[in-house]
């Protein structure tokens, strides 16, 4: 069964690699963030699976803490954007 | 060990190299902050790979809830502040991605020398380090001291144990470090105190209804954190964090918290851990024990106690990093920039 | 010969290779930005370095005292790295210079 | 091989199949829309596919039940990001429409 | 024991803290005189879970230093930052930043965890480098980033080093370390990464890059305490290790290389200081060249111990390169807060403007000069002790090759003070308006400059607080023998 995880763990893992021609290509700063986006649930999913793994429920949390703060970041990304979106958006 | 772990560990080696490859080398900034978010990432699954769970925690806590925002509040900085107009039809280069010294390409060309130089000092050194790194007994470590002396720490769970107790005086050092941060961001910024945000755009229905579950959601994991590090992997740091990072999406949403709040209280939140431990430390010292040394008897109630405090402190000053920064900028400075930079910016 | 490798060898010498990288990165790249991002990643490897030396136990956690150096030192790299951010961004702001070459 | 082992493996895969999916709808598909919609594919189903599998192998309820959760605060970040990756796009790219093909 | 990490506090509490601060260091510098080394396993855990701090006669002369040093600019800093003009950007921020630096030092003295050392060193960089940019100004802005990305790549190089001793031996306290090492290719290593760390934040030439921008541009008491104390404390470390954990390995090669460096440090800074016409320019660039005669000493003992542990040199070549330590910090801290108040009083850093000033200022300028008679290293100064020892050891080990080099360097400095002098006796037909300056900051400069060459007559006293655990017992014994 571990085996199988690991197994998982790494075509995911290639998953992830193969993602990355994305960030290079871009053109757009929204598809890089769609690509970071795409690796952070790829790595909650990997975090599980290594979790099952290696018999350690420990890092679950590990991947709670990646799904509860992923939010910020997109958040961010939204401000960054937004500040410069257009006069009408800018700050009051 | 089975060859397909071994192709895991690899890959995921491969992989980290190639990001830190990417991030020093891309050719605009947004690509840079990006692969770097993403090494974190691979980096947390390296912690698990290698069994450090409370390694694992913190890295995810810190490298999603704090450091990737800030790198990416600090771009909106340098993509705003140079005159490209991100308005403009922004396909080419697209916005946040403006600006931007193109660090890594297109080098001015007296710099040749000094570059391959660097480079072959890196290249030897990477030789001696990794013949050094392979030569490395194997076995050693301090893993069976820790769990010898678990029962009288106050706590079942070693990395705790390590932080609080037998190393203690490293982690009240630590909370000094944020509050010194803290203090020297209020000098590179040239005022002390805490400005309104500069929100935008307030967040759309689905976003604020969003960030109105989650804030609960996340103080109450940073409490669970923190009890759980008694026992298993969390604690003080991950927990205060994840408390700080509360703050920062509370503040992203457009509460004005930190700028509302008495100056007085500002200063007791950043410096609640590290007074803690100061009393901690100068009542043992009194009752006639060492420094920070706990009574064996109550250790595991003490040691919660200053957690907590530690915990509460370390959130308070991160949520205060992110929003010293983010905060409104002085104007005459940006007029300053505008004016000096007709000149010489435009690329 | 490929099964007597173990885990924590693998990653401690991408340690050390992500280390140099980032040394030489540190002094080449231009952008404070860049540099900060740097000092970053070399953090890293050296934390890589303490955890994979701590694997070496081959029990079920990794060795406490490296953990609980390396969240230290996380704190502290942290920490300088705000500080760094900040100092950056208040040059950028006050002067619009991005590299320590450039002098408007 | 126990029955819970045998629907953690096919749920996983599954799971696998549809990050697959995804990868390749955001390496091959032309525009920012289409690649969006490969992404949340991916996003929500498998993790989905993934978290249920591993729901089989939950020591308890309480376990099964923070998996959930993870799938959970993954859906809403997920679904959040799209949603404003979206109007992003639509406020920024405005005369390449949902229809345009980049290059 | 001193744990003197102080909280927030404004200057009257600030300037008690210090005395307290200073006090407490003498007070430790007594007992370990009287009593011998003192060790505090702090949370009462034993090496190697535990962190331990020790004194010995080593760590307290630096702490002592440390002390006077700190409690005599203190008093400037008071005045200092009450002027005026030194009200812009966080200068409020000065008091606290500057005790916790001054904590952080004395931690850093008195730690034997090299972990812990780390972090103090963390401690006393991103507090160094808050106080250079106090001021807010772009320059110091952009010196102030340089020093930073500067100091976290030394620590993490520092820290590299640590976790490959931790790998090999399983310990971090100094002395388990010490007795635990066999050497081996990643100890080399090891050692050479930690070394390499400390050099750049010793700014040891040609890892000194960061350090002129950083120093002139701070203000007065803030170059001072980054001369005077900061640049030592790495340079302490550095001692700390090669004669306490790594005794057994240095070589010969690695002490001729640093040796080499420090003589490089000696004529390359000495010669930019002369070339500087910004006064506080002038001042950080001897910085660069003093630190080079500190290391000059590591040549002499790391060939003495080859030589066997009595060799006649060894405690010529030791107290030499600690005297100048001493002396260099006395002498810098007097040289920039007389400087600080030339330019205060004149409104330009400019060496060709702070003419005719015996005669307005003779405080000051007093103590300018003697600032730089221990600097050049003339009878009877504490430069002079160390240097005439650092010479004496050069010649009895045969390493002559060292003593033209320590020569030269007396030459520039020379030449260098003496044309800031002239220039301050140079009579003017015009004379410029100058500003009042508080008497307290004449005083201090001149009580600064004053102990830099009263630490040349109470040579014995200095020594016997070093003896004290010291690393070359059996040298000092010999020497005792034998009689001065």
């Amino acid at each position: 069964m571990d085996t199988f995880y690991v197994a998982l763990a790494i075509f995911l893992v290639l998953n992830v690699a193969a993602s990355l021609i994305r960030v290079i290509r871009g053109p757009t700063a929204a598809d890089r963030l769609m690509t970071a986006q795409l690796f952070g649930t790829t790595g909650v999913a990997l975090l599980l699976l290594l979790a099952e793994a290696s018999g350690q429920p420990a890092f679950r949390n590990v991947a709670l803490i990646f799904a509860l703060l992923a939010i910020l970041i997109v958040i961010c990304f939204v401000q960054t954007t937004g500040s410069a979106a257009g006069p009408g958006n800018r700050e009051a | 060990m089975r060859p397909v772990e071994i192709g895991l560990d690899g890959l995921l080696c491969l992989l980290l190299l190639v990001l830190a490859w990417k991030a020093l080398r891309a050719p605009h900034l947004y690509q840079s902050a990006i692969y770097f978010i993403a090494l974190g990432l691979v980096m947390a699954l390296a912690w698990v790979r290698l069994a450090a769970p409370d390694v694992a925690l913190a890295e995810a806590a810190i490298g999603t809830g704090l450091l990737g925002v800030l790198l990416i509040d600090s771009l909106r900085v340098f993509a705003r502040d140079s005159k490209t107009d991100p308005d403009a039809e922004s396909e080419e280069p697209p916005p946040g991605e403006i600006n931007v010294y193109p660090a890594g390409s297109a080098r001015p060309s007296g710099r040749t020398l000094p570059m391959i130089l660097v480079t072959a000092s890196c290249g030897l050194l990477a030789i001696l380090l990794v013949e050094a790194i392979i030569e490395l007994p194997d076995g050693g470590g301090l893993t069976a001291a820790a769990q010898e002396n678990l029962e009288r720490s106050g706590v079942d769970h070693p990395v705790t144990a390590v932080l609080l107790n037998y190393r203690g005086y490293d982690t009240w050092l630590e909370v000094g470090v944020l509050l010194l941060a803290m203090l020297g961001i209020f000098c590179a910024g040239g005022r002390v105190g805490f400005a309104e945000t500069r929100q935008s755009n307030p967040p759309g229905h689905l976003l604020s209804w969003l960030i109105r579950a989650l804030a609960p959601l996340m103080i109450l994991a940073a409490a669970y954190l923190l009890w759980l590090g008694k026992l298993a992997p969390g604690g003080a740091f991950q927990s205060g964090v994840i408390l700080g990072s509360a703050g920062i999406l509370l503040r992203l949403a457009g509460f004005q918290v930190i700028s509302r709040l008495p100056p007085l209280a500002v200063k007791l939140g950043l410096l609640l851990g590290f007074g803690v431990f100061l009393i901690f430390g100068g009542a043992a010292l009194l009752t006639g024990r060492a420094f920070l040394e706990y009574p064996e008897a109550r250790a595991g109630e003490l040691i919660l106690l200053v957690e907590t405090a530690a915990a509460v402190s370390i959130g308070f000053t991160i949520f205060a990093f992110f929003a010293y920064l983010n905060s409104r900028d002085q104007p005459e400075a940006q007029e300053n920039h505008a004016r000096e930079e007709g000149g010489n910016q435009k690329p | 010969m490929i099964a007597g490798i173990e885990t924590h060898q693998i990653y401690a010498v991408t340690a050390g290779l992500l280390f140099c990288m980032s040394l030489g990165g540190l002094f080449l790249c231009g952008h404070f930005f860049k540099k900060i991002i740097a000092t970053k990643i070399l953090g890293t490897a050296v934390f890589l370095l303490f955890i994979s030396l701590g694997k070496r136990n081959a029990m079920e956690f990794a060795d406490p005292v490296p953990q609980a150096m390396v969240i230290t030192g996380i704190v502290v790299a942290v920490s300088a790295g705000a500080f760094a951010l900040a100092l950056a961004r208040r040059i950028w702001r006050e002067t619009g210079q991005s590299t320590f070459e450039d002098k408007p | 091989m126990t029955p819970a082992d045998a629907a953690t493996i096919v749920f996983c895969l599954a799971g696998a199949v549809f990050f697959l999916a995804g990868t390749v709808g955001l390496l091959r598909f032309p525009d920012i829309f289409s690649r969006l919609h490969a992404l949340t594919k991916a996003d929500n189903l498998g993790l989905g596919l993934i978290v249920i599998g591993l729901v089989f192998q939950a020591e308890s309820i309480a376990g099964a039940f923070k998996l959930l959760l993870i799938w959970g605060l993954a859906l809403a970040a997920g679904s959040n990001t799209c949603y404003a990756i979206g109007r992003y796009a639509l406020e920024r790219l405005p005369e390449k429409g949902p229809k345009e093909v980049e290059k | 024991m001193c744990f003197l990490l102080p909280a927030r506090l404004r200057a009257p509490t600030g300037l008690a803290v210090a005395a307290v601060t200073a006090a407490a260091a003498v007070a430790l510098a007594w007992q370990v005189a009287v009593d011998g080394m003192i060790r505090h396993n702090l949370g009462g855990w034993d090496a190697p879970l535990g962190i331990g701090l020790y004194a010995d006669g080593l760590s307290c002369v630096f702490l002592v230093l440390t002390g006077v040093v700190g409690l005599l600019v203190s008093v400037y800093a008071r005045s200092f930052f009450s002027l005026p003009e030194e009200q812009e950007g966080a200068t409020k921020l000065f008091w606290p930043l500057w005790l916790i630096l001054w904590g952080a030092l004395n931690g850093m003295f008195l730690s034997a965890d090299l972990f812990n050392l780390y972090v103090t060193i963390e401690v006393v960089g991103l507090a160094a480098v808050a106080l250079t940019v106090l001021s807010g100004r772009p320059p110091a802005l952009v010196a102030g980033l340089r020093y930073l990305l500067a100091a976290i790549a030394g620590s993490m190089a520092y820290l590299m080093g640590v976790a490959l001793i931790y790998g090999s031996v399983s310990a971090l306290d100094l002395q388990v370390v010490a007795q635990s090492i066999e050497g081996g290719s990643s100890l080399r290593v090891a050692f050479g990464l930690m070394i390499a760390g400390l050099l750049v934040k010793t700014a040891v030439f040609p890892l000194h890059f960061w350090l002129p921008s950083a120093h002139s541009s701070a203000q007065a008491p803030v170059s001072a305490i980054l001369s005077a104390l900061v640049v030592k404390a790495s340079f302490y470390l550095i001692l700390r290790l090669w004669v306490d954990v790594f005794d057994g390995s240095v070589t010969v090669a690695a002490g001729q290389a640093l040796g080499a460096l420090g003589a490089a440090a000696v004529l390359w800074g000495s010669y930019q200081a002369l070339r500087q016409r910004r006064l506080k320019l002038m001042v950080a660039h001897s910085t660069v060249g003093q630190i080079g005669y500190m290391f000059l000493l590591f040549p002499l003992i790391t060939l003495a111990h080859q030589g066997g542990a009595d060799a006649p040199w060894l405690i010529h070549a030791w107290t030499g390169g600690i005297y100048q330590a001493l002396a260099h910090g006395l002498a810098k801290a007097a040289m920039f807060l007389a400087v600080g108040v030339f330019v205060l009083a004149v409104g330009s850093d400019d060496r060709e403007a702070t003419v005719d000033l015996v005669g307005r200022l003779p405080m000051t300028t007093f103590a300018l000069a003697l600032a730089g008679v221990s600097l050049i290293g003339l009878p009877p100064s504490g430069g002079f002790v160390a240097k005439w020892m650092l010479l004496k050891a050069t010649f009895t080990s045969g390493q002559w090759w060292w003593a033209p080099v320590i020569l030269i360097g007396s030459f520039l400095t020379a030449g260098y003070v003496f044309m800031v002098l002239r220039q301050a006796f140079a009579p003017t037909k015009t004379p410029i308006q100058l500003k009042p300056v508080p008497r307290a900051m004449e005083v201090t400069a001149l009580l600064l400059g004053a102990a830099a060459i009263l630490i040349g007559f109470r040579a014995e006293e200095v020594l016997f607080l070093l003896d004290v655990e010291a690393p070359f017992q059996e040298a000092v014994e010999a020497e005792e023998g034998g009689g001065l």
